[in-house]
């Protein structure tokens, strides 16, 4: 850590992060909207996720922020001044792509010095700057190494440093961790996020990976059909979506059909207020949105309710229990889980007498899911 | 295409298949051994005899009066020297309209790749006959009178060729994302296209090169309906002379072809194992 | 649910399934061993996951259970019988692959029907039969679809619709999730579980990550280097992993230097038993391995250690602490860690008093993840 | 060349880009009839100036005589039927030699591709002269005398193209794990070569054809050498007898071989819209 924060000093990249505003930027293909209103600030030095399914217009949204693609109505401003007419060349922002994206011909050290290169840097400082992000991402002994002989997520953290050569005043990351294995990933994650906070750059980060957005993110924001459903720190998100559509994504929750009485609904037998989720109370029917934390079961013989699948995750195990016809999933700690087998009768009750609704689901609450 | 002739060899005869198996070696090394025979046959057998008849006299002795005399025969430097010259000519025109052309429809209209496909493949759809009768019948007189309308007919002929192996070689790498990473980080279209996207094209240049070369080194038909004596036309003409003189002046060319490519390729080998060896130092 | 049980028994598809053996695998390409005496046997009906890195030789094990590669020594039983010489084709094994492997030229329904067709079952009955089973993974409205026309997720269902239709005494899975989202490829885990469950199939799940193996498996096999390095239930492979390279390739571990006395050691202040990870105590200096939820922190003004980086992951957050230049990793309820700021200083303490050793690590305590 | 004429057309000239962008699209639809315009102008002026000749009588005036004559003239017949049998023999030999290797080649040998890639340029590096030299010294008596020995050559011939396609074709789809999938749900080799490998190769099979196909029926230079009189040689010596009447035929012959490639591609396009439409209908 306290090299990081060394490298980082001598390098003398401590930009100012840029504030940057996306307003009511409007993209057409064809018929489709890829964007349809798409409003966003980013203050200076902020880490902001944009999560969302494929087609949500999270890529488009990012690609129009680089400039790579036109846009039909809306402005992009940094620091106040309007860059919608800026060609990509001329915007800096560093790029780090979901694909790799290293020039093959080039040798790693090459590849970070290339943005130098173009800015008609010295040969000898740019070879000095670029080895110095070569050992902020710890690879200065891969310098001339080439992509060809990298492993993926080696290859990643160089396409991170050569974004991060040319001093972006933003850093744009598409995805960068998808194509990466598991235990990869979970390892470049941090590392980005820790360089992130060093160098105090604003970064904006597309994924399709909620796990991903909330464990990287200061604040996440859920797209949806080209707009922004809603933008918020990721605790914020998770305990307090404002549609149901970001109760859904966000997290892994059970729907539970319940009726509303006066404000509260009654589930598994308790008595509950209601936190809203769609803003406004739904009329009609209504589903409660559980959290797998906040059901707890215990073992009883005379309940009707029984588990029908169980799996490990760690320290806690995931347990499915059938509600009357209603898969509720539950977290349990794995060594109580141990203790229950499936078909095994359990009570089934809520953590807290507080929970999320939102409108009934049309969607058949017996699936396997 | 991309690094030729020792890697194969070296490949067919020595190394492991990806799928090897003890017991599996037999059999495959007896297909590949078939293979090799049957292609090897079916290539060397012609060219063997080609060489023979060149090493013999008229009485069937063999003799290398027909090598020596290559150099002195009426017409022959006149028709060697036509042949380089439109070479060079073809191999410029071809590059210089089809390197930007196929990039940038790669990049901007994807769409019209299927048309480029199409239109590229029209040389060979279209019998030569109509092609050289045609393009005689439109060409302006002065250009009628030039050897050089034969380079642009050879150009409309390798763009099959050349076509496809840009169209591969584009194919192969994420031209979109190499080039947008490189517009990110200011480069402009220029440098992009001369430090990222030619560089990463050299395999595909290298074999659009070779073909091109080999296609107008050895091309006959419009040549003589154009009335130019190439080299081609030359020792088909020759032939009614002394068919020795000829085949031999056959046999030369092939192999000459044959070094220019080698000595090509090698270029790019040592170029790539310089790069290699850079590599193994760190 | 009872959906399923019902599709289930109008397939008939409920064969016991197979008893398969590994007997001492080896397997050779040029002088890489792939397999290099590997063993494992499988109960009927289990569902067992071969995990490990890339390279370890879990596809090539796969690959030879399948019939697709051949051994240079070892054998394959299945239910007693040797099937080692016994060719693909009729090896009764239904696989499903990493990648989309459905035949484009057909629809869903022909994919489905392929093998029944291969075994010359009459049009009617093998259209019925592909019926059903599409109706199994819940795609009957998609039978006359092309692969092209459906999304990956749909394809690997088609994919294991085909597999199950030969009623195959042994279902093949090589890391058929890898290619989907993490949406869909969580969805799937839990059908895949389900329907094997269901069909009791004898059931051989390759995959590099291991979330998937320890929550869908029964038995997780942690391969590396060709070799078992360890077998076991999810439960047990997590909380008792017998060598190092199982315990850090399993659930995520800090590892804190740790000096033995007597049989136990001084961590953060407290002593510890140990539990052996290693066979055998080893000698020399030793790291504790620590799993996130074996460790607590609490604020504390005086304490030295400090906080350096906070992830959300929903009901948890990872906070990682600073002890003594080690980074220490930390799960704690998200609603504690939202007072915790970075750089707050914290006391830092193990929940058990029973730890996982290995030996001492070379590589940089300090390092960023 | 997957699915040709149709589709190209439209997609030039109707259809939207994959990147479009209000702003964009004027300067796109500009390219694009500039790239379009210059292909015509290329291929069609010659083809022009051909048929304006062929209705031109002596004197160059309108005229149909030379088109009306064809088919009287001496020789005619007998060169158009030649060519035929010439390339449906040479057809069902390439494609029953080139099929099966290649997919044996790309799933069982993937290291001897590079050789196959090398080995099937050679009849392009390899000057015709020395090609058809070499096989009529080589050729047994025999064959020699049988117009047949042209459609071994153009089996040579046609390999470089007749493999890019196959290779293309295979490459496109995941051959491995679709011949792993069918032998693993116990179809056998020829099952799955039938059933999963060919289909899938509908249109490498077809752009294989059409290649075959219009080199057969276009070559001039081999069966000239050879003394056979096809369809190109007759139309090259008849037209020192009425060049109209030969320019005629060529022309005929070039729509002769655009029909029958329309025909083949649109029988391809129904069988895919078939599909398509039953599709759609569930």
């Amino acid at each position: 850590m306290t090299e990081l924060v060394d490298a980082t000093r001598t390098t003398g990249a401590a930009p100012a992060g840029a504030r940057v505003s996306l307003e009511g930027l409007v993209r057409t293909y064809g018929t489709t909207r890829a964007l349809d209103g798409f409003s966003l600030a980013i203050e200076p030095g902020e880490f902001v996720a944009l999560l969302g399914p494929s087609g949500c217009g999270k890529t488009t949204a990012l690609r129009v922020l680089a400039g790579f693609e036109r846009l039909d109505s809306g402005r992009v401003t940094v620091d106040g001044r309007d860059v919608s007419k800026i060609s990509a060349q001329h915007r800096d922002m560093g790029m780090v792509f979901q694909s790799y994206s290293l020039f093959p011909n080039m040798n790693a050290l090459n590849n970070v010095a290339f943005g130098l290169r173009m800015r008609r840097q010295h040969a000898t400082q740019r070879r000095q700057k670029a080895g110095e992000l070569l050992e902020l991402v710890g690879l200065s002994d891969q310098a001339s190494k080439y992509p060809h002989q990298m492993s993926g997520g080696q290859q990643q953290r160089i396409a991170l440093a050569r974004a991060l050569a040319i001093e972006p005043r933003v850093l744009l990351l598409d995805e960068p961790l998808s194509a990466l294995d598991a235990k990869v990933r979970a390892e470049l994650r941090d590392q980005i996020r820790q360089l992130q906070q060093r160098l105090a750059i604003t970064t904006v980060f597309v994924t399709h990976d909620q796990e991903e957005a909330l464990s990287m993110a200061d604040r996440v924001c859920v797209m949806s059909a080209g707009r922004a459903e809603q933008t918020a720190t990721p605790a914020a998100l998770y305990s307090r979506p404002t549609t149901s559509f970001v109760a859904e994504f966000v997290g892994v929750s059970s729907r539970v059909p319940v009726e509303p009485v006066d404000g509260s609904v009654v589930l598994f037998g308790e008595r509950c207020r209601i936190r809203a989720s769609d803003t406004g109370l739904p009329n009609g029917p209504l589903d409660a949105l559980l959290r797998p934390e906040d059901v707890a079961i215990t073992l009883d013989e005379t309940a009707k309710p029984f588990v029908t699948h169980k799996s490990f995750l760690g320290a806690t195990t995931r347990v499915i229990a059938q509600v009357d016809g209603v898969a509720v999933r539950v977290d349990v700690r794995s060594d109580v889980a141990a203790d229950i087998e499936l078909g095994a009768r359990v009570r089934v009750s809520v953590v807290s007498r507080d929970v999320l609704v939102a409108e009934r689901s049309v969607t058949n609450p017996v699936s396997p899911q | 295409m991309a690094s030729l002739i020792p890697d194969i060899v070296e490949d067919a005869l020595v190394a492991v298949p990806e799928v090897p198996g003890r017991r599996r070696r037999p059999r495959l090394r007896l297909w590949r051994a078939v293979v090799l025979f049957l292609a090897g046959a079916y290539f060397l057998i012609p060219i063997y005899a080609g060489l023979r008849f060149s090493f013999e006299n008229d009485a069937g002795h063999l003799s290398l009066y027909a090598v020596k005399a290559i150099p002195s025969e009426p017409g022959f430097s006149a028709a060697f020297w036509l042949s380089m010259r439109l070479a060079v000519v073809t191999l410029a025109l071809t590059l210089v309209l089809m390197v930007p052309t196929s990039v940038y429809v790669h990049l901007k209209l994807p769409r019209l790749r299927r048309l480029l496909d199409f239109v590229t493949i029209l040389p060979i759809v279209i019998p030569p006959i109509v092609l050289i009768l045609g393009v005689l019948r439109a060409a302006p007189l002065w250009l009628r009178a030039s050897p050089y309308l034969l380079s642009l007919v050879y150009v409309i002929l390798s763009m099959p060729f050349v076509y496809r192996s840009l169209d591969a070689g584009l194919s192969a790498i994420d031209l979109k994302t190499l080039v947008e990473a490189s517009r990110s980080l200011g480069g402009n279209w220029l440098n992009t296209l001369w430090r990222v996207v030619v560089p990463n094209l050299r395999s595909a240049l290298l074999s659009a090169t070779v073909l091109t070369l080999a296609l107008v080194l050895g091309e006959f038909t419009m040549a003589s309906l154009d009335l130019w004596t190439t080299l081609p036309v030359w020792i088909y003409q020759f032939q009614q002379v002394d068919a020795h003189v000829s085949t031999a002046v056959s046999m030369v060319s092939l192999i000459g072809t044959w070094l220019l490519i080698t000595l090509i390729v090698s270029l790019d080998r040592s170029q790539s194992r310089r790069t290699r060896r850079r590599t193994n130092n760190s």
